[in-house]
């Protein structure tokens, strides 16, 4: 089994969810939650998801301060020898700060925090974290947040269309103003993956009100699937 | 009639505890060693431009909208008008 | 408010010589209204706090409810009325705070937030200023700190322009074996954790009792910024003590600060305490009096053996959690406080935190008796309007713009969600989980506080069995007016007792709460006196948990209890007629009883598609939203739905009589639906069919009263609070 | 070496919508009448309180943290460090 690190930070606050999602989702998942402290490259993970909230209080900016961390100095060290990546929310923020992804994050447009479930659209599924998705599929899940405006500009955006993949809200769903709706977006090997929503709140059927689907599941199930030896 | 650009700056009052500051100075300013830095403090800058007589006049308009608009509040804030430099 | 005369005579006879200026402090922040109850504890008893769910009843920082076996539910309602005033985004913000770490204080697992909100009205300035720095105060702090706020109440009034009720309340859950209930002994060491102390909050709850002064900017020794990342660390280390068994007691530095948590723990454990007050951490350099009665926020007391600290130490600086060690219970029986080696303060724990009950008298006001008068002839008014008019009004609109700012997901709990059912549903397991909802009605309370009260505590459980849930317990707010004035004090006394006798007949303990009192504006005029509850019922199977969209079109809707002509202090008669008068709803516990347990039967054999209560707007509100919610046509046949003594239509549509359910059904189980109603003595009827038309229509026999386009209606239903707010 | 109070100013770039200062100049305007504001920007002030050798270095200073901590994104943000009035 692939040993998953959840990575927490202070003021973190879905490292728990992640970790009760991951298990339901496989009941067997090795994943742990990591303090920032203890955290380590050469710990051994196979993966890390840098879960949502708000780290150091988002002061100054989401995600600017545990950007500058050593935690993140030691993660940005993983991703060069290959370990898959995942941030959601406060840890997509986090990932963009630190540079790991294109891009920055605006407040939203409406100037205020929501908490709402929308209608994502999947290009270029690539990598562990979207294996077991195509193109074009729809995923269903909530968003949290009052900083989550992605903005890229025109020229990176560019690059990245047609090789990175990309999550989208469908364009009547896009609850902040994002750039090309984008709500989330990977490198070009799709190792390294951030997106606003919250695929952990969406693992259960029971979570997702009426008209949703619980999209997140696929995202867990493809990173375990990827993860396995022979892969 | 000219056009003036005015700043007003709302911080919270001395004394009170400031959050956002003290864990920027803690967990970024000091923790990457910049240690000359003794204190910080953060406040919203608001630059408005105004269309008036005179500089005054530009200055006591915009006094007197940030009050009115409760754009601070004067409890916790303390509010600073100026002229952009 | 300061001591009187008698206070400081009591005091000087209680130490037999000349209180310091420290221990003046001391008392007069302990024997505030805010921490020692003196007006309101002999009345407090009237509730019924027994039952064999209780575990911890009054008494302790929160109560505990055993809601299944072996899980503790730990939920408590506290008020922020004052602060909010002032600081709207702040004030909220420290309510949050201050009731998450109630919860903590038993070792619980905080898994909920709610805020009752009643707030000035929206088209006021100043009012709306309030709201919005409420909203954001509660959500910013809320979404920080990972607990979800997941149900609430708002209310909008002009009575509450300038002093608004902000009442919030947070839930939490622990295995029963594990929650924090050791005795502190003699020996042990006390410890203040979270943020330095500052000046700011000095003597917060003397403030809280006592009305708000002309000149609000004069206030601001008790204004306090919210630090949510601090409440953050102190809710996750915390956790880690717990579940390490590091920790014997854990108690909040809430109202009177350090004083009153050291006071109220030797008191209840016949214990004295030695206190080092130069040993506490500080934000900027304070005087032992203003050591021993900040209010800073964000800073908790743990208790622990002595062989303890270093794994203590420990945890504490893994998590950059500042804290100190203050000093240690010993068995004197009385509270001394050292400064740099000097004896400041030296009082008797059991006399200092147990204060005296004063007797307040009470008297209904006079103005009172022609609200109570029966509303005289209505001028008939087109029904179809007033429906427009009631659910496009503030308080019976979509609160989405409210409860979208929260995050009311976080924990992967949230089953049923705000907006879509009469409570919250939160998963606990697998399949069990707990309902949450918090109410109140502040027009029904300020014209009858007794049925008023009683009415609120009757919401609270339908909104709970409505979605599905078993109710277990109930904590309450009563906000009121100034104790020592007799008319105000009245209302207090009534709402209590009116909470007391309806938790009674439901059979449900009252298990906590606290009290507000001078709740008035800057002339002294008392705001709506408003009586808070929140309940929280058990969830067997949360697959079965029920919404109020209606599903399908070609079911049959039922509706359960009669109708009354009850126009009294209905959200019809303010919003339509302008008046705020008249007899209000009865209370009728026992049609409550049957009602329910008649609704949970449909429920529970999945006979119930969709659920709703009948509230504020009456029967008319009720099924509007529900055809709205759902995007399903509905069809009613007024003259079907089951009443006593209505002679017009507004009455049908209108009335607020307490008791009533509107369900869906299939229609192939309506038969065996009525029968078992008419097999438990509950009045049942279908009054209304689903239909596939996106028209909601009420007919008269053969003349349509109206008929409305689904969009339309929604439109006004989504658009009453958010046209404010922008 | 003296005490230096620095103020850095992080705004937006001009051009990305702004919601805050939006809804101030909405709410100026509309609701309350100040026609003669022409423009509103919303920024944040950070003012550090700095040991340097002269002004020049404090200054310094703070530019060379801002940039190295990253207390503004340049993709996003325009920074101003001045000296304190
Ligand atoms: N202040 C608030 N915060 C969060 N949710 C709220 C608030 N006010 C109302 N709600 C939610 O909006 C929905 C409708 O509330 P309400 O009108 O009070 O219902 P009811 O009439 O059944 O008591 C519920 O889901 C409730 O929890
Ligand atoms: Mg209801």
């Amino acid at each position: 089994m692939p040993k998953i690190a959840i990575l927490k930070f202070p003021g973190t606050n879905c490292d728990e969810d992640v970790l009760r999602s991951l298990k339901e989702v496989d009941s067997g998942v090795k994943a742990e939650i990591v303090w920032h402290k203890d955290f380590r490259v050469g710990g051994g993970w196979d993966a890390v998801i840098v879960p949502g909230g708000f780290s150091y209080g988002d002061w100054l900016r989401a995600g600017a301060i545990a950007a500058r961390s050593r935690a993140m100095r030691e993660l940005a060290e993983a991703t060069t020898r290959g370990v898959p990546v995942l941030g959601i929310c406060n840890g997509f923020q986090i990932l963009v700060e630190a540079g790991l992804l294109k891009g920055a994050f605006l407040p939203n447009e409406s100037g205020r925090f929501i908490c709402r479930w929308v209608r994502l659209r999947i290009d270029n599924p690539k990598g562990p974290w979207l294996s077991l998705t195509r193109s074009g599929d729809e995923l269903h899940m909530p968003v949290a947040h009052g900083e989550g405006r992605y903005y890229i500009e025109e020229r990176d955006y560019e690059s990245v269309v047609s090789s990175s993949p990309i999550l989208r809200y469908l364009p009547s769903d896009n609850p902040n103003g994002s750039s090309y709706n984008i709500a989330g977006i990977g490198t070009e090997d799709g190792y390294v993956l951030g997106l606003m929503p919250h695929p952990e709140r969406a693992v259960n059927s029971l979570l997702a009100p009426r008209g949703f689907k619980p999209g997140g599941e696929v995202i867990f199930k493809s990173v375990l699937h990827s993860l396995k030896p022979g892969w | 009639m000219g056009l003036y650009r005015v700043v007003a700056v709302v911080s919270l009052k001395k004394g009170l505890k400031d959050p956002e500051a003290e864990t920027i100075q803690k967990d970024l300013v000091l923790r990457h060693g910049y240690s000359a830095v003794k204190e910080v403090r953060v406040g919203k800058q608001l630059t408005f431009l105004v269309e008036a007589e005179s500089p005054e006049e530009a200055i006591s308009y915009v006094k007197e909208m940030c009050d009115k608009l409760m754009i601070y509040n004067p409890v916790i804030h303390e509010l600073y008008v100026t002229l952009h430099a | 408010m300061p001591l009187n005369r008698e206070e400081v005579e009591e005091i000087r006879s209680i130490l037999g010589r000349e209180p310091t200026i420290e221990e003046l402090a001391m008392f007069e922040a302990q024997w505030s209204e805010h921490c020692s109850y003196k007006s309101s504890r002999r009345l407090l008893k009237l509730l019924p706090t027994t039952g064999r769910s209780v575990l911890i009843g009054p008494g302790r920082d929160a109560p505990a409810v055993e809601v299944f076996p072996g899980i503790a539910v730990v939920f408590k309602i506290e008020s922020h009325n004052h602060p909010s005033a002032v600081d709207p985004y702040n004030g909220a913000a420290t309510g949050i705070g201050g009731i998450v770490r109630d919860i903590l204080t038993l070792g619980a697992k905080p898994i909920a937030l709610l805020d009752m909100l009643y707030l000035g009205d929206p088209r006021d300035g100043r009012a709306r200023w309030l709201v919005k720095g409420i909203v954001r105060g509660i959500s910013d702090y809320g979404n920080r700190i990972g607990v979800p706020t997941v149900a609430g109440d708002a209310w909008f009034d002009s009575s509450f322009n300038t002093q608004p009720l902000v009442n919030v309340a947070c839930v939490g859950i622990a295995r029963t074996e594990e929650l924090v209930r050791c005795r502190p002994a003699s020996g042990d060491l006390i410890l203040v954790i979270g943020n330095p102390t500052g000046r700011d909050g000095l003597l917060g709850s003397s403030f809280a009792s006592k009305p708000l002064s002309d000149n609000p900017s004069e206030d601001i020794g008790a204004v306090q910024v919210a630090d949510p990342l601090m409440e953050k660390m102190l809710i996750d280390s915390i956790a880690e003590l717990v579940q390490r068994k590091l920790v014997k007691f854990i108690k909040d530095l809430g109202g009177g600060g350090l004083t009153t948590a050291v006071a109220e723990v030797a008191a209840d454990f016949e214990l004295g305490a030695e206190l080092r007050l130069d040993e506490l951490h500080l934000r900027t350099e304070l005087t032992p009096l203003e050591i021993l009665v900040s209010e800073s926020q964000e800073r908790m007391m743990i208790v622990i053996s002595r062989e303890k600290l270093e794994d203590v130490a420990a945890v504490l600086k893994k998590y950059d959690v500042p804290g100190s060690v203050v000093g240690f219970f010993d068995r004197s029986g009385r509270i001394r406080a050292y400064y740099k080696n000097g004896l400041v303060a030296d009082v008797p724990a059991r006399e200092l935190a147990k204060p005296r009950d004063i007797k307040r008298s009470s008297k209904p006001p006079v103005e009172l008796v022609k609200l109570l008068n029966p509303v005289g002839d209505l001028p008939e008014v087109p029904v179809s309007e007033a429906l427009d008019s009631l659910l496009s009004s503030p308080n019976v609109a979509s609160k989405r713009w409210i409860y979208e700012q929260y995050d009311h997901e976080v924990g992967v709990r949230t089953v049923l969600k705000p907006g879509f059912g009469d409570a919250a549903v939160l998963r606990l397991d697998d399949s069990r989980g707990i309902a949450v909802k918090g109410d109140a009605n502040p027009r029904y309370t300020a014209i009858d506080p007794f049925n008023g009260a009683a009415n609120s505590v009757a919401e609270c459980y339908r909104n709970l069995v409505a979605v599905g849930s078993t109710p277990v317990a109930f904590v309450d707010e009563p906000n009121a007016g100034n104790p020592e004035k007799p008319e105000h004090f009245w209302y207090f006394e009534m709402i209590v007792k009116g909470i007391a006798w309806m938790a009674s007949e439901l059979g449900v303990p009252v298990v906590g709460g606290k009290v507000s009192f001078y709740n008035e504006d800057y002339r002294g005029r008392q705001v709506k006196p408003t009586a808070t509850i929140v309940g929280v019922g058990a969830v067997e199977d949360v697959s079965k948990v029920k919404t109020m969209d209606l599903k399908y079109e070609g079911s049959a809707i039922l509706v359960v209890g009669h109708t009354y002509p009850e126009l009294g202090g209905s959200e019809y008669l303010a919003r339509v007629h302008g008046i705020e008068a008249g007899g209000v709803p009865a209370p009728r516990p026992s049609s409550e009883l049957r009602n329910a347990s008649y609704v949970a039967k449909l429920i529970d054999r999945g006979v119930a598609l969709s659920v709703h209560d009948v509230g504020l707007g009456g029967l008319a509100v009720a099924i509007a939203e529900m055809a709205i919610l759902g995007g399903v046509g509905v069809e009613l046949y007024l003259e079907r739905v089951p009443c006593r003594g209505c002679s017009r239509l507004d009455e049908v549509l209108f009335s607020e009589t307490q008791g009533r359910y509107v369900v869906e059904v299939r229609l192939e189980e309506v038969g065996g639906a009525l029968e078992v109603a008419s097999a438990s003595g509950v009045t049942a009827a279908v009054i209304a069919r689903t239909t596939g038309s996106k028209f909601f229509t009420a007919r008269w026999g053969s003349t349509t009263v109206f008929e409305k386009g689904l969009d339309y209606l929604r439109e006004l239903y989504e658009d009453g609070l958010r046209k404010y707010m922008v």
